[in-house]
C-alpha cells in the first residue's frame, strides 16, 4: 500500500488520541489532565476534517473544545490549587479497572476487525451548509426537525438548571 | 297514611339538635346550646303527646283493637324481593308509650341538666350527646322492624358509653364506659345472631308481619328444631340475650352500677328510665311471637327476671353508695317487668301480666327518673356520693326531701300512688302464674321498700354530717323537673292501662284483687318499719344485723363477688386455658414464622447492602466486567 | 502548466506550483513539499505582520497622544521592534518555582497555534487562500474560540493569584464576547447565504455587504467592532492584563521569548479579527463597486485586491487602535452588563431582521 | 477526500481504545472534574463512531452525521449543569472528591 499524506495525517490524529486519552485519564494533576483532553478532542476535529465532515469539525472544535473543556478548565480554577495532585490510584482498583477496560477494549477491536462491513453504493452525499440547515428544521422523512426542538428545549432547561443551581444562596449566618 | 306522617319528627329533630350542638355548639355559649337543645325536645314532646291522644282516644281504634299503624316507611336496603331492610315508624300502644316515657323523661332531664351540669367542661357536649340518645331512642321505639331497631339499639349503646365515659380525664369513668360498652357488645352479639337466625327462617324483619298471631312464616319457623329446641325458641332466646343485656339482667347485670360514672341526669334518663327497660320492650315488641310459638322461651325470661329481681334487692340493701342503691334498685325493677312479661299469657286478662309489665314500665320510669334526679340534687348539695356522708338533709333540701319522698312510697308500693298499681298488677299475675315466682316477687316487695327508706332515712334523717359548706336547696330549673315527675309517680297509676296497652290491643277489665294487695301493702309497709326502726335513729341495730347475718351482708355488700366471678372466669380460665396457648402458638409458631422471615430478608440485607456503596464507579466496574463476561460467554459457547 | 503571474489572481501562480511539484517528486513528497512551502511562508509572514502591527500601534499611540514614538533604530524607528524582539530572545527566561512545568511551557504555544490556525482561513487575495473552507465564518471562530484555553493555562500554571485572577477575568471576557462576534458574524452570513469564505467575498461584487445589508449590516458592523476589540483584550477592555490592578494578568510571570508568544499572538489575533471584519463587511480583497457605474467600477478594479485587502484591514485596525488610546477603561461589571444585557440582545434582534430582510428582498443589489 | 486509502477499521480501533480509556478514568478517578472528563471521552468515542459508519457505509445519509451532532449538544447542556453542581458541591463541602461527597443533608 503506498502511503499517502492521509496516512501520516490519519497517524499523527491517531497517536494523538490514542496517547492523549490515555494520559488524560493517568495523570495524577487535574488541570494536565483538562489540557490533554483538549488535544484529544482536537485531534477528533481532525479526524472529522479528514471525514470531510467539516461542519461536525467546527462543532466539535466550537463546543468541545471551546465550550466544554473551557468550562471545565474554569472549574477546576476555582476548585483545585496548583499544589493538588491526586492520590495514586490503589493497585487493586487500577489493575481490575484496567483489566476490564483492555478485556473490553481488545473484545471490541477483534470483533470489529473480523466483522464484515457492508457499504451502500448509493452515491455519496455532498454535505454542505444549505443541506444541513435545510434538514435540520425539515420535517421530510430525513428531517430533524424535533430533535431540533427537542434539543432546544432541553438546553433551554439545562441552562436555567445550571443558573439556579450554581446560584449563590444568601448564607444565613 | 294514617295522618302521623308528623311522627317521623319526633326522633329526627333531637337528631338535628345533636348535629347542630356537635357541629357548631363549642362557639355558642354553653346557656344558648342547653336552651337549643331543651326547645328541640320540647318540640319532640309535644309531638309525643299529640300523637299520644291521636292514637288512644281519636284514630288509633278500629273494632275495639288498637291497630299497628306504619305512619312512614322507605325501604333502605333491597336484600331480595322478600327480605329488605326498611327504615320507618311504627305506631302502636307499646310505642306510644315509650315515647311518653322517653320524650317526658328525657325533657325532664334536659331542663334538669341546665342547672345540673352548669359550668361544667363540655357543657355543649352534653347536650349534644343527650340529643344522640333521644334521637336513637326514639328511633329505637319506633322501629318498624327488627333490623332498624338494632341499628338504634346500638346506637343507644353508644350514646350510652359515650355519656358514662363523659368525663373521660377520670379513669374510672372510661373504664366503667368501656365495661357496659364490651359487656352489652357481647350481649348484643345474641341478639344479633337472634335477628338473622329469625329472619333466616322467617324471610323478613318487619314487626307487622312478624308479630301477628298466627303467622305462617313463624309458624313454618317454629317446625324447624335444633338440638331439641326450635328454631323460634333458639333465636328469641338468643334476641332475650341481647334484651338482658341492654336491660342489666343477671348474669350481665354488672356493668350497670359502674356506669354511674356518668352525671347523674345521664343515669336517670338512661341507666334508669330509658334504655335500660329497651330490653323489656323488645321482649313486648316480639310478645306474641314468645307467647303463641315459644312458652319455653317465656318461661326463661320469667325466671331471669325473678331471679335478677331478688338478687339486685339484697345487694341493694347493703350499698352505700346512694347511686348504687338506686341501680340495683333498678336493676330490680326491671327484673319486675321482665317477670311480668314472662307469666304473661296472649289475649284478654291472660295479657295481664304483659299489661302490668308496660304499666310498670311506664310508672317506673316516672318514679326511679324522679329517685335519681333527686339524688343528684342530693349530690349537688352535698358533693358526695356516699350515704355515710349524708344526713338530716331535710332541713336543707325541703323541695327534693319531699319529691324523694313521694318516689319512695311510691316505689315502695304504698296505696293509692302509681307504684301500688302496677306492682299489684305484676303480683297477681305471677300468682295466678306461677306460686315460686309470685312468693320471690313478694320479698322482693318487701325488700325494696326496706332499702329504699334505708336511703331515705340515712339520707334525711339522723344527724348532720361535716358539710364544706351549708347544703342548699337546688335552683328552680332543677327542682321543677323534680316536681313534675312527682306529680307523675303519684297521678299515672290512674292512667286506665288495661283499656290501651294489652297484649292483643284489645281492652279488658283489669281489678285489684283484694288479698294480693292486701298482702302487698302489708309487706310493703313491714320493710318501711324495719328501715325507721334500724336507721330513724343512730343505734347499732344495723351492726348488730351486719354482724348476725356475717356471710350474707359480706356476700351482698359485695355484690356477690359477681364481678369477681367475671375476673375469675375471665382472667384465670380464659386467659390461662384458652388465651395463654393461642397467644403461645401465637408468638412461636405465626410470629415466629414471620419473624423468621423478617430475620432472613434482614440477615441477607445486611450482608448484601455493603454492595449497594452508593458509589457510581463500583456500581459502572460491576456493570462492565458482567457485560465482559456475558459477551465472552456468548462468544465461546455460540460463535465457534 | 505554464508559469503565471498576476497581481490580481494568484491562482494561476499556485497551480503552477503544485504541477511542478508533482512533477518533481511523488505525491507524497509533493503535498508535504507544499504543507513546508506554505508553513514557512505564513510564518515569515506571521512575524512581520505581527512586529509591525507593534510598531504601528506604537507610532498611532504616539500620534493621538501628540508625541513622536519610535525614531531612532532605523528610520522613523522602522526597526524599533525588531530590535525589541532581539532583546526579547536573548533574555534570561524565568522559571518559576512550585509551577507546572509542563502547562505553562504549554500555554504560549496554544496561544499561538490558535491564532496561527485561524490564519489558514482567511482569504487574502483572489486564488491567495490556504484553505477554502465551506465553513469558513465558522472555523475561524471555532479555532479562536480555543485561544482562551492557552490564557487559562498560562494564568493557572503560573501560580500566582495576579495571573490566576487576571486569567478568570480575561477568560470570561472572551467567552461573553464571542457570543456577540459570533452572532454579528452570523448576521452578515444571513446575508450571504453562506459559511464559506471565498462565496462571502464573491457575493460583495456588485457592493460591499455593510453596504447592501444597510441598517442591520451596519448594527453588526458596530457590535462586531466593539465585541471584537473586547474579545482581543484590547483597551478599553484590556482588564485582563489592567497594568495599574493586576500587574500584568495571566503573563505577569511570562519572560523573554514566552512572553513574546503571548505579545504577539495579542497582535495577530488582532489582525485576524480586522481581517475576518474586512471580509465579511468591508467586501475583503474586492474592489469597491457601485452597481451600475460601470467605468467607476472598472476603474477600481485596477487597483490590485491584494492592496485592497490590506488597505482594509489595516483601516479596520486603526479603528480599534484609535479606540483603545481615546477610551478610558471599563469596570468588570459595566463590561459583562454591555455584552449580556445591550449587545448580545441587540445582536439577536439584528439576526431577526436581517433574516426578515433577506427572505422580503429589502437589501440593496441588483 | 482526505480518508482515501485509510480503511474504516482504523478509525474505530481509534475510537474504542479511545472509549476504554474513558472507562477506565470513571472507573479509577475520584474527583468529579476528572469523572466527567472521562464521559466525555466516551461520549466523543462513540461520536467518531457514528461519523465513521456515516461515512464509510451510508454515504447518501445524513442520520449519523445528525446523531453525533446532537450528541454534541446533549453533552454540552450535561456538562454546564454537571459544573453547576460540582460548584455548588464544592461549595457545601469544599471538596469535588466524590468518595468524601457522602451526606444528604444541606
Amino acid at each position: 500500500m503506498e502511503i499517502t499524506v492521509n496516512h501520516l495525517m490519519f497517524g499523527l490524529f491517531a497517536a494523538m488520541i490514542m496517547v492523549f486519552s490515555i494520559l488524560t485519564v493517568t495523570t495524577r494533576r487535574i488541570l494536565r489532565a483538562a489540557t490533554f483532553l483538549l488535544l484529544v478532542l482536537v485531534a477528533t476535529a481532525g479526524l472529522y476534517f479528514m471525514l470531510n465532515y467539516q461542519f461536525m469539525a467546527g462543532v466539535q472544535l466550537t463546543l468541545y473544545a471551546g465550550g466544554i473543556v473551557v468550562l471545565i478548565i474554569f472549574s477546576i480554577l476555582l476548585t483545585s490549587h496548583i499544589s493538588q495532585k491526586f492520590e495514586p490510584v490503589g493497585w487493586k482498583k487500577a489493575y481490575f479497572s484496567a483489566l476490564a477496560s483492555i478485556a473490553g477494549a481488545i473484545l471490541c477491536i477483534t470483533t470489529i476487525l473480523q466483522h464484515k462491513f457492508q457499504a451502500t453504493t448509493e452515491a455519496a452525499k455532498e454535505i454542505d451548509m444549505k443541506l444541513i440547515g435545510n434538514s435540520m428544521l425539515s420535517t421530510d422523512r430525513d428531517g430533524y426537525a424535533l430533535p431540533f426542538e427537542v434539543i432546544s428545549v432541553l438546553l433551554l432547561a439545562a441552562m436555567i438548571g445550571a443558573i439556579v443551581v450554581a446560584k449563590r444562596k444568601k448564607l444565613k449566618e | 297514611m294514617s295522618g302521623f306522617q308528623y311522627a317521623v319528627l319526633i326522633p329526627i329533630i333531637p337528631f338535628l339538635m345533636f348535629l347542630l350542638i356537635g357541629l357548631v355548639g363549642h362557639k355558642m355559649k354553653p346557656a344558648l346550646a342547653g336552651l337549643i337543645g331543651t326547645t328541640g325536645l320540647f318540640i319532640s314532646t309535644v309531638l309525643s303527646y299529640i300523637t299520644a291522644y291521636q292514637y288512644f282516644f281519636v284514630s288509633g281504634k278500629v273494632d275495639g283493637v288498637y291497630q299497628k299503624i306504619i305512619a312512614f316507611n322507605t325501604v333502605w336496603l333491597q336484600l331480595t324481593d322478600k327480605l329488605h331492610i326498611d327504615m320507618g315508624v311504627m305506631i302502636d300502644p307499646i310505642s306510644v308509650m315509650m315515647l311518653i316515657v322517653v320524650t317526658t323523661v328525657s325533657l325532664m332531664v334536659h331542663i334538669y341538666s341546665n342547672g345540673y351540669m352548669k359550668g361544667e367542661r363540655g357543657f355543649q357536649r352534653f347536650f349534644a350527646f343527650l340529643g344522640l340518645f333521644s334521637f336513637s331512642m326514639l328511633g329505637l321505639v319506633l322501629a318498624t322492624n327488627i333490623f332498624q331497631m338494632y341499628i338504634f339499639w346500638e346506637l343507644v349503646g353508644v350514646s350510652s358509653f359515650l355519656l358514662i365515659s363523659f368525663y373521660y380525664d377520670k379513669p374510672s369513668a372510661v373504664a366503667a364506659g368501656k365495661k357496659a360498652f364490651i359487656v352489652t357488645r357481647f350481649a348484643d352479639l345474641g341478639f344479633l345472631i337472634g335477628i338473622l337466625l329469625l329472619s333466616y327462617f322467617t324471610q323478613t324483619f318487619d314487626f307487622v308481619t312478624l308479630t301477628s298471631p298466627g303467622c305462617p312464616a313463624i309458624a313454618q319457623a317454629a317446625g324447624v328444631t335444633f338440638m331439641g329446641a326450635s328454631v323460634v325458641t333458639i333465636a328469641l332466646v338468643l334476641m332475650f340475650m341481647g334484651g338482658a343485656g341492654k336491660s342489666a339482667m343477671f348474669p350481665l347485670h354488672i356493668w350497670l352500677p359502674d356506669a354511674m360514672e356518668g352525671p347523674t341526669p345521664v343515669s336517670a334518663l338512661i341507666h334508669a328510665a330509658t334504655m335500660v327497660v329497651a330490653g323489656v320492650f323488645l321482649v313486648a315488641r316480639l310478645f306474641p311471637i314468645f307467647a303463641l310459638t315459644s312458652p319455653d322461651a317465656l318461661t326463661i325470661v320469667a325466671y331471669v327476671g325473678g331471679f335478677t329481681s331478688l338478687f339486685a334487692a339484697v345487694i341493694a340493701c347493703t350499698q352505700n353508695d346512694i347511686k348504687r342503691v338506686l341501680a340495683y334498685s333498678t336493676i330490680s325493677q326491671i327484673g319486675y317487668m321482665m317477670l311480668a312479661l314472662g307469666v304473661s299469657g296472649y289475649g284478654g286478662h291472660d295479657g295481664l301480666g304483659f299489661m302490668a309489665g308496660n304499666f310498670h314500665l311506664f310508672t317506673h320510669a316516672m318514679f326511679k327518673a324522679l329517685l335519681f334526679l333527686g339524688a343528684g340534687s342530693i349530690i349537688h348539695a352535698v358533693h358526695s356520693n356516699l350515704m355515710t356522708e349524708m344526713g338530716g338533709l331535710r332541713k336543707y333540701l325541703p323541695i327534693t326531701h319531699i319529691t324523694f319522698l313521694i318516689a319512695c312510697l311510691t316505689i315502695a308500693g304504698v296505696p293509692f300512688l302509681s307504684g301500688f298499681f302496677s306492682k299489684d298488677e305484676i303480683l297477681t299475675a305471677a300468682y295466678h302464674h306461677d306460686k315460686i315466682l309470685f312468693f320471690v316477687e313478694y320479698a322482693v316487695a318487701g325488700l325494696t321498700a326496706f332499702y329504699m327508706f334505708r336511703l331515705y332515712f340515712n339520707v334525711f334523717w339522723g344527724e348532720d354530717r361535716h358539710y364544706h359548706h351549708t347544703p342548699h336547696e337546688s335552683p328552680l330549673i332543677m327542682t321543677l323537673p323534680l316536681m313534675f315527675l312527682a306529680f307523675a309517680s303519684i297521678f299515672a297509676g290512674y292512667i286506665p292501662f288495661s283499656e290501651l296497652v294489652t297484649s292483643d290491643g284489645a281492652a279488658f277489665e283489669a281489678h285489684i284483687e283484694m288479698p294480693i294487695a292486701a298482702a302487698s301493702v302489708g309487706i310493703g309497709l313491714l320493710g318501711i318499719f324495719v328501715a325507721w326502726f334500724m336507721y330513724m335513729k343512730p343505734k347499732d341495730a344495723p351492726a348488730k344485723m351486719a354482724t348476725m347475718f356475717k356471710h350474707v351482708y359480706k356476700w351482698s355488700y359485695n355484690k356477690f363477688y359477681m364481678d369477681e366471678v367475671y375476673l375469675f372466669v375471665t382472667k384465670k380460665i380464659i386467659f390461662n386455658y384458652i388465651s395463654k396457648p393461642v397467644a403461645w402458638f401465637d408468638r412461636h409458631v405465626v410470629d415466629a414464622t414471620m419473624n423468621g422471615f423478617a430475620w432472613a430478608t434482614n440477615y441477607a440485607s445486611y450482608h448484601i447492602r455493603e454492595l449497594q456503596s452508593g458509589q457510581l464507579q463500583k456500581y459502572a466496574f460491576v456493570f462492565i466486567s458482567g457485560v465482559l463476561v456475558l459477551v465472552l460467554s456468548f462468544v465461546y459457547f455460540f460463535m465457534n | 502548466m505554464p508559469f503565471t503571474f498576476s497581481i490580481y489572481d494568484f491562482t494561476g501562480f499556485t497551480q503552477w506550483i503544485d504541477a511542478t511539484l508533482r512533477g518533481a517528486c511523488s505525491p507524497f513528497w509533493a503535498v508535504l513539499w507544499e504543507m513546508v512551502i506554505v508553513g514557512v511562508l505564513f510564518l515569515a509572514f506571521y512575524a512581520v505582520v505581527g512586529l509591525y502591527l507593534v510598531y504601528a500601534e506604537r507610532k498611532v499611540c504616539a500620534f493621538i497622544q501628540n508625541r513622536v514614538g519610535p525614531n531612532r533604530v532605523g528610520p522613523y524607528g522602522f526597526f524599533q521592534t525588531i530590535a525589541d524582539l532581539i532583546k526579547l530572545l536573548m533574555k534570561e527566561i524565568i522559571s518559576i518555582r512550585e509551577a507546572d512545568k509542563l502547562l505553562f511551557n504549554l500555554a504560549p504555544f496554544i496561544v499561538i497555534v490558535t491564532s496561527f490556525l485561524a490564519l489558514a482561513a482567511i482569504p487574502f487575495a483572489k486564488g491567495l487562500h490556504p484553505i477554502d473552507l465551506n465553513i469558513g465564518v465558522f472555523y475561524v471562530m471555532a479555532i479562536s474560540s480555543m485561544g482562551v484555553v492557552g490564557i487559562l493555562l498560562a494564568g493557572w500554571s503560573s501560580n500566582s493569584k495576579y495571573s490566576l485572577l487576571g486569567a478568570m477575568r480575561s477568560g470570561a471576557q472572551i467567552i461573553s464576547y464571542e457570543l456577540s462576534v459570533g452572532m454579528a458574524l452570523v448576521t452578515m452570513c444571513v446575508l450571504a447565504g453562506s459559511l464559506q469564505l471565498s462565496v462571502i467575498v464573491e457575493q460583495q461584487r456588485d457592493l460591499w455587504f455593510i453596504f447592501k445589508g444597510h441598517f442591520p449590516a451596519v448594527t453588526a458592523f458596530i457590535i462586531y467592532m466593539i465585541a471584537a476589540t473586547a474579545e482581543t483584550n484590547r483597551g478599553p477592555f484590556d482588564l485582563a492584563e489592567a497594568e495599574s490592578e493586576l500587574a500584568a494578568g495571566f503573563h505577569t510571570e511570562y519572560s523573554g521569548i514566552k512572553f513574546a508568544f503571548f505579545f504577539l499572538a495579542e497582535y495577530m489575533n488582532m489582525f485576524i479579527v480586522a481581517s475576518l471584519a474586512a471580509t465579511v463587511f468591508l467586501g475583503g480583497w474586492m474592489p469597491f463597486h457601485i452597481p451600475g457605474l460601470e467605468s467607476f467600477n472598472h476603474v477600481m478594479d485596477f487597483i490590485p485586491p491584494v492592496l485592497w485587502y490590506i488597505g482594509k484591514t489595516a483601516f479596520i485596525i486603526l479603528l480599534m487602535m484609535w479606540f483603545k488610546w481615546t477610551f478610558p477603561r471599563l469596570r468588570i461589571d459595566q463590561l459583562l452588563n454591555l455584552e449580556w444585557k445591550f449587545l448580545l440582545p441587540i445582536s439577536l434582534v439584528n439576526i431577526l431582521i436581517m433574516a426578515f430582510i433577506v427572505l422580503m428582498g429589502w437589501y440593496i443589489g441588483l | 477526500m482526505l480518508n482515501a486509502g485509510i480503511p474504516m477499521e482504523a478509525f474505530l480501533v481509534v475510537s474504542t481504545l479511545m472509549f476504554f480509556a474513558g472507562v477506565y478514568g470513571f472507573l479509577t478517578r475520584r474527583n468529579l472534574i476528572t469523572i466527567l472528563m472521562s464521559v466525555e471521552l466516551i461520549l466523543n468515542s462513540v461520536n467518531i463512531n457514528f461519523l465513521v459508519f456515516n461515512r464509510f457505509l451510508y454515504p447518501d445519509k445524513l442520520q449519523g452525521h445528525f446523531f453525533s451532532l446532537f450528541i454534541i449538544a446533549i453533552a454540552a447542556a450535561e456538562a454546564a449543569v454537571a459544573i453547576a453542581i460540582i460548584i455548588n458541591i464544592y461549595r457545601h463541602f469544599n471538596t469535588i472528591n466524590v468518595e468524601d461527597v457522602d451526606k444528604m443533608r444541606y
